[in-house]
């Protein structure tokens, strides 16, 4: 019997989520904070052959503090091999190389768009966002994109205000127009209420699990737009003993993963 | 040719009001000294362009210096928002910055594209997006769609960019400008390369002969750089490989400053305006935080394998 | 995973006849070892890519392996006239390969857009020249002539080329393929990486923490390598920095052999298919030449500066 | 009063004719042989700031022995930097900061047009020559292309048999009209028995000075068009003592520069 503990709190589920959905030998862009531990579960458990790089230029780094940025110190010494932004977002994502690539953003929508840009209009804003910076090419490039999102009826949105990095663009078909891979794309949205999932067809976002504590109709509540419910619609499996141990022991002794919670993810 | 010169000097010399200015950088080695000296010599009219912006053009923008910057991303990270940016997009303090955007893939492109006279390149990103669909002052020419002439396929062609003056912080350079660099690059290289003309600023400047050594590490050439400035520390609050570590303390003490306007003119009074250098504003850390955060901040010990180049 | 093989399996399991191959090398590092392994395991029809190629391409158009080679250059230089190539294409001796022409310039670049994924891009040179007005197995792909969307100037794209494997020497590489090189690079870097998979010939295979120490000179990663072969003096008579010197004397001899059709077919007997890897043909060179020559090849002594990563 | 020593061979005085077309702060690139040693000749007299650079990667090296090709080791130990092609022919070359560069070729027309393709028809050679590698975007982007030919009615043509690298292509105005910088191009045709100019209306190689030992007559006989002469055409300096002497004891004590002599520069 796999063991469940349960002193977990919603941003180890959230990362052991994004842990589930990396496979062996998948090459990996992340950021800091969920991405980095999701990929280091993942690593540490079923993966071992992860790989992982960062946009700044490191490449399979072996840090020995959580970075705190893409660019943090730590991710210097001991890498596989450093280079800039060209070599990784050039020579290794624009290339193909790149499986899976982690997102966040102040607004996601239903085909997976992201915003990180602006709320509001673009000229005059009610809020200035920092920008793409890597988001819009790992949303264009990866073969697997995993979005992060907080779970409520202004973060997930019908259509965003500014589409800083594509998801599904306005729905079938439309990657390929645009000369984007049409397989690649948005593969799962985990928020703290649920993992959402893509339909192949419509490639609107549908309810996969709803984490424990919630429900169907609290998740359908919480999303702005019809939200397809799956046929096999079921609870999202806890954190199980080995990740939480990993993520603890191993990946974030000081448990900064906490400071989630202060952002809303609970 | 011996090119060593104060940072004053070198920013009077050669950043005049109005310059294109690449400045280099991603959280390792921004060259923090130069944006300070730009700050105190109040230069204006600038264009500024790097990929992944920080504090450093938070800074540049909040004292009025920027008029365009070609961008894909400004945040303070981990640290929290970037008020100074903020502020001239969402209230126009000390007035609104011209602004246009691209991504982390097609402007470090543009920009390799520049150092290797290139007139323009594709890329795949930034298609089906609203980055597409916003122009400021590069209009038309910001970027352009063609039908491909080999396959037909929709092809996104972004232009050079050709910067007047590159900045750039690296471990080590030689009196001529020959300029080494190792761990995390950024768009460093590829920054200063497509620039006219470069100012690097180095940790510790060394012979010639000890560039001679290692000539794989250098990522600039002596002909392209203007000014050599030795400036140990030159880019802290950032960091630089082998020499010392990020400063979160003094990041957070810049973010929490800059959250008001008061707090930023203070903040730039306090650590600009009121040291006349780098040597100053080490002195004043040092006095207010005492040696032994200076001290910590010193990187450990670290030491890579020698290798040979004879025949 | 541990992708250390001979170099008989890497090529025997990686090239298949008919294959795309860039081959790396600039008199620096070619990577000899595994041209004569495609020699002796008589592979056919390959397609071969290279900028500056010299006597490892010409033995391996003598040799009957190859049927379509993307070039800009063919000499023997110094040594003299690349024979078995002139008779490729003057006789047909043994078969008249198909030659599609760029030059130094647009062939590094073709292959560093294979390397960052581009699907072509503008190069300076060959227009108004004779090389555009010849074409052969690329056809109407060879290149395009366009008005710049920007300007309107007359602009010419070239494509990107992906070779499906790349063959490089390097000074020395993990394991798993993590390649590090100094030294004059060639189209090296970009040609292997415009590569869908890599064959690595290294001088010395170290451990993935010496990588670690000093990442900025890692050229390929890992996951791209499909072989690791430890194969010491590989570039011979080429030359690798820190390693060993150009052997001029065999240079020449090759030179000589080659300059007819018996000659050059002696001497695949004697050093080609006469010895059944690396260590046989050193044993061989030993004896023929003496041990005297062969050690006066090793490279003097050389050190350069440590430096560190750490924070 | 300057010393000229009588005891030189014509690839001493092919060689200083070279050098004195360098200025100081030149960036040249060179191959090996007469490039190497006219630039060094110059380096060492009038121009001590002129860089060096081989297409190989290697810039301002400070090879130990004479390069024999430039790819040789000798120009790694010492270099300030070392690259690739990439960084030579696109960085430093294509982005417009090469100045000089040195070319040969088996046959050069009048325009300064080059061919080291082939002789004969392109499919059914007479001779396969070498290609272009580095010579065509030398030529089409350094600011002063040096030339060095020998000086017959076979070498020297009318029209090349294959124009691999562009002179003035076929006349005024063409290289503008394929996009190459109009003030870029042929500089000087450096033969054994004369130094070419290229005339700034017509763009015509034209007699600007003949060696000691030929006459204007015997240059115009051994050129395959109708030669122009200068108005103020006259004898070619005989290499001077500092520049012998830089030569011999520096550059090159074992006058390897004697194989051109075997190579018909007499």
């Amino acid at each position: 019997m796999t063991e469940h503990p349960n002193d977990y709190i919603k941003p180890e589920l959230m990362a052991c989520c994004g842990a589930r959905e990396i496979n062996d030998k998948d090459r990996v862009i992340v950021g800091t904070g969920f991405p980095t531990m999701a990929a280091n579960i993942a690593k540490h458990t079923h993966a071992p052959n992860a790989m992982m790089m960062q946009e700044s230029g490191s490449y399979d780094a072996i840090p020995r503090r959580p970075a705190l940025s893409v660019g943090d110190p730590c991710l210097n010494p001991g890498a596989a091999m450093i280079g800039g932004l060209v070599e990784i977002m050039g020579m290794f994502l624009q290339r193909g190389w790149v499986d899976v690539g982690f997102l966040s953003g102040s607004q996601v929508d239903k085909f997976g768009n992201i915003n990180t840009t602006v709320i509001g209009n673009y000229d005059n804003p009610k809020s200035r966002l920092p920008g793409s910076g890597g988001a819009n090419p790992i949303g264009s490039l990866v073969k697997r994109v995993l979005i992060i999102a907080l779970h409520d009826t202004r973060r997930l949105a019908e259509k965003v205000d500014f589409i800083t990095t594509p998801g599904y663009i306005d729905g079938p078909g439309a990657r390929k127009k645009w000369g984007l891979e049409e397989d690649n794309g948005p593969w799962a949205l985990i928020t703290n209420k649920a993992v959402l999932r893509f339909d192949n067809e419509t490639k609107e976002a549908y309810l996969a699990t709803y984490h424990p504590g919630t429900s169907v109709d609290e998740v359908v509540k919480s999303t702005p737009w019809d939200l397809k419910v799956s046929d096999d619609v079921h609870e999202t499996e806890p954190p199980r003993a080995d990740e939480i141990r990993v993520l603890r022991e191993v990946l974030d002794p000081n448990r900064m993963i906490k400071i989630y919670e202060g952002r809303g993810y609970v | 040719m011996n090119k060593v010169m104060s940072m004053k000097e070198a920013i009077e010399t050669h950043v005049n009001d109005g310059a294109f200015l690449y400045i280099g950088g991603y959280i390792a080695r921004p060259p923090f000294s130069a944006i300070h000296e730009i700050v105190r010599q109040k230069k204006r009219d600038l264009t500024v362009v790097r990929s992944n912006a920080a504090d450093g053009f938070d800074m540049l923008i909040g004292a009025g210096c920027v008029k365009c910057f070609i961008a894909t991303f400004l945040s303070l990270g981990f640290y929290g928002l970037a008020r100074c940016y903020r502020r001239s997009i969402e209230s126009g303090i000390p007035h609104k910055i011209e602004l246009e955007e691209y991504s982390n893939l097609s402007l470090p492109m543009m920009l390799m594209a520049g150092a290797l006279g290139m007139p323009f390149l594709p890329t795949k990103d930034m298609v089906g997006t609203d980055l597409l669909n916003v122009k400021s002052f590069m209009g038309d020419n910001k970027y352009k769609m063609i039908e491909s002439p080999f396959d037909g396929s929709p092809t996104l062609l972004v232009p050079a960019l050709r910067p007047e003056v590159g900045i750039i912080h690296v471990q080590q350079a030689d009196e001529n400008g020959n300029a080494q660099m190792w761990g995390i690059g950024g768009d460093c290289q590829w920054g200063a390369n497509a620039s006219d003309k470069v100012i690097i600023s180095c940790e510790r400047i060394v012979s010639r002969d000890v560039i001679g050594l290692d000539p794989s590490r250098t990522i600039v050439p002596d002909f392209k750089v203007v000014a050599v400035v030795e400036e140990p520390f030159g880019a802290h609050p950032g960091y630089t490989p082998g020499f010392y570590d990020v400063d979160f303390v003094f990041g957070s003490h810049y973010q929490q400053a800059s959250n008001t306007v008061e707090g930023f003119e203070a903040f730039l009074d306090e650590w600009v305006f009121g040291t006349a250098d780098r040597i100053e504003y080490i002195q004043r850390y040092i006095e207010k935080y005492g040696y032994g955060q200076f001290k910590n901040l010193e990187a450990g010990f670290g030491f890579s394998p020698p290798v040979s180049y004879e025949y």
